[in-house]
């Protein structure tokens, strides 16, 4: 399946962009989609242990699998305020 | 509106007019203001990026917390997005409730818990002319969001 | 001026940009304002007595030691004195600091210790005509001022 | 010596004056002024237990002793904010 990942702030700095598009196969986990997302944005490998993971505006753990049709982000840990 | 991202300057006279209320006996309000000293980093101004859907959606979600524990009678947050100069709002957080104590717990609560679970994110302009983005991972002050 | 007795509206906007500072990166502003419901009973307004000169005189020492206690940039107390209606502020205090907890903590500290120790009074205008005093030593809530 | 009171709140109202003028011997402690205070005004015998006094501005416990040429105030509890 194909999926949108957007990203935020330095993530969208070292990737050059704010949306990333990467084909996965189903069933496939958070951890994984991020292998795929550094696989294809290497400068991401910088913050790779920082990088969290939001589903549909939910923080998502690592194990979680990726549904279909979710709005999908990554962005290092949050510092506003 | 309870939670608003801006980018413009916050009004934060009319967010606690907004919070102002007969049942209320204390209200409390929160400034985070653009600062220059990090330590011995001198900075000059900072700019800030956010995913405003989930973000207003997490701020929400933490009003609706604070709720739950605080017998809140309003309660506004309202953060500033793009670039800010020193001394300048980012953020006001105002809560009005019957006694004193409730009011400064649930805004401290509010403000603690944006800071760990908003994705709001922070540049630094340092006065050397480098930016910088702030990762509260490589501080020792902040624990990252938890995983849900 | 630090501390202020004042016996027409507190501007509070004012009061909380006297604190603003380009070294602060947190302000917190506690507003008491007059409740309409203490438990059942009704109030229509408040009277508000002091003795001024020892009331400037301990509200200056209380922000003396808040200063000792935390790293205040600036910090100001204003309260109101004679007739407020309802909704109406009765008391202002804005503290300025590096780092948020420091400013709540200071903030809630200057409230706290205003209520023990600052010679002031308050006159409950209740809905059926009576006027009453306040006496938080017949309240659960208060203790009384040390004898020094 | 003689020595003036100044009287707050419910104590002004109970004793119906803002100044108390007393006449107290050399000496006397706090808790004697306060004698002499409820019995020239019988009516603070209702909040008797409740007076606080102050000398120069400051708090002062029962057993000090009265100051010539201070400031004197006696008053109920606090009640700001």
């Amino acid at each position: 399946m194909n999926v949108t990942v957007k990203l935020f702030a330095q993530a969208r700095d070292l990737a050059g962009t704010s949306q990333a598009n990467l084909s996965l196969n189903e069933e496939q986990s958070v951890k994984e989609m991020l292998a795929s997302l550094i696989d294809k944005y290497p400068a991401l490998s910088q913050i790779q242990g920082n990088l969290l993971v939001a589903v549909n505006n939910e923080y998502v753990s690592s194990e979680s699998l990726i549904p279909a049709n979710a709005e999908i982000a990554c962005f290092p840990p949050v510092s506003g305020g | 509106m309870t939670v608003k991202l801006i980018d413009t300057p916050i009004d934060y006279h009319a967010v606690t007019e907004s919070v102002r209320d007969h049942r209320a006996g204390a209200v409390v309000l929160f400034l985070g203001t653009v600062r220059e000293f990090t330590n011995d980093q001198q900075t000059t101004a900072l700019d800030y990026d956010a995913y405003p859907e989930m973000a207003n959606a997490k701020m929400q979600e933490l009003i609706d917390e604070a709720r739950d524990r605080w017998p809140i009678i309003h309660a506004v947050i309202e953060h500033r997005i793009g670039h800010l100069e020193l001394g300048e709002v980012c953020v006001a957080v105002a809560v009005s409730s019957p006694h004193r104590k409730d009011a400064f717990h649930a805004g401290q609560f509010l403000i603690d818990e944006l800071k760990v679970r908003v994705p709001i994110w922070k540049k630094e302009n340092w006065i050397d002319g480098q930016t910088e983005w702030v990762h509260p991972a490589s501080e020792k002050s902040s624990s990252p969001p938890p995983p849900a």
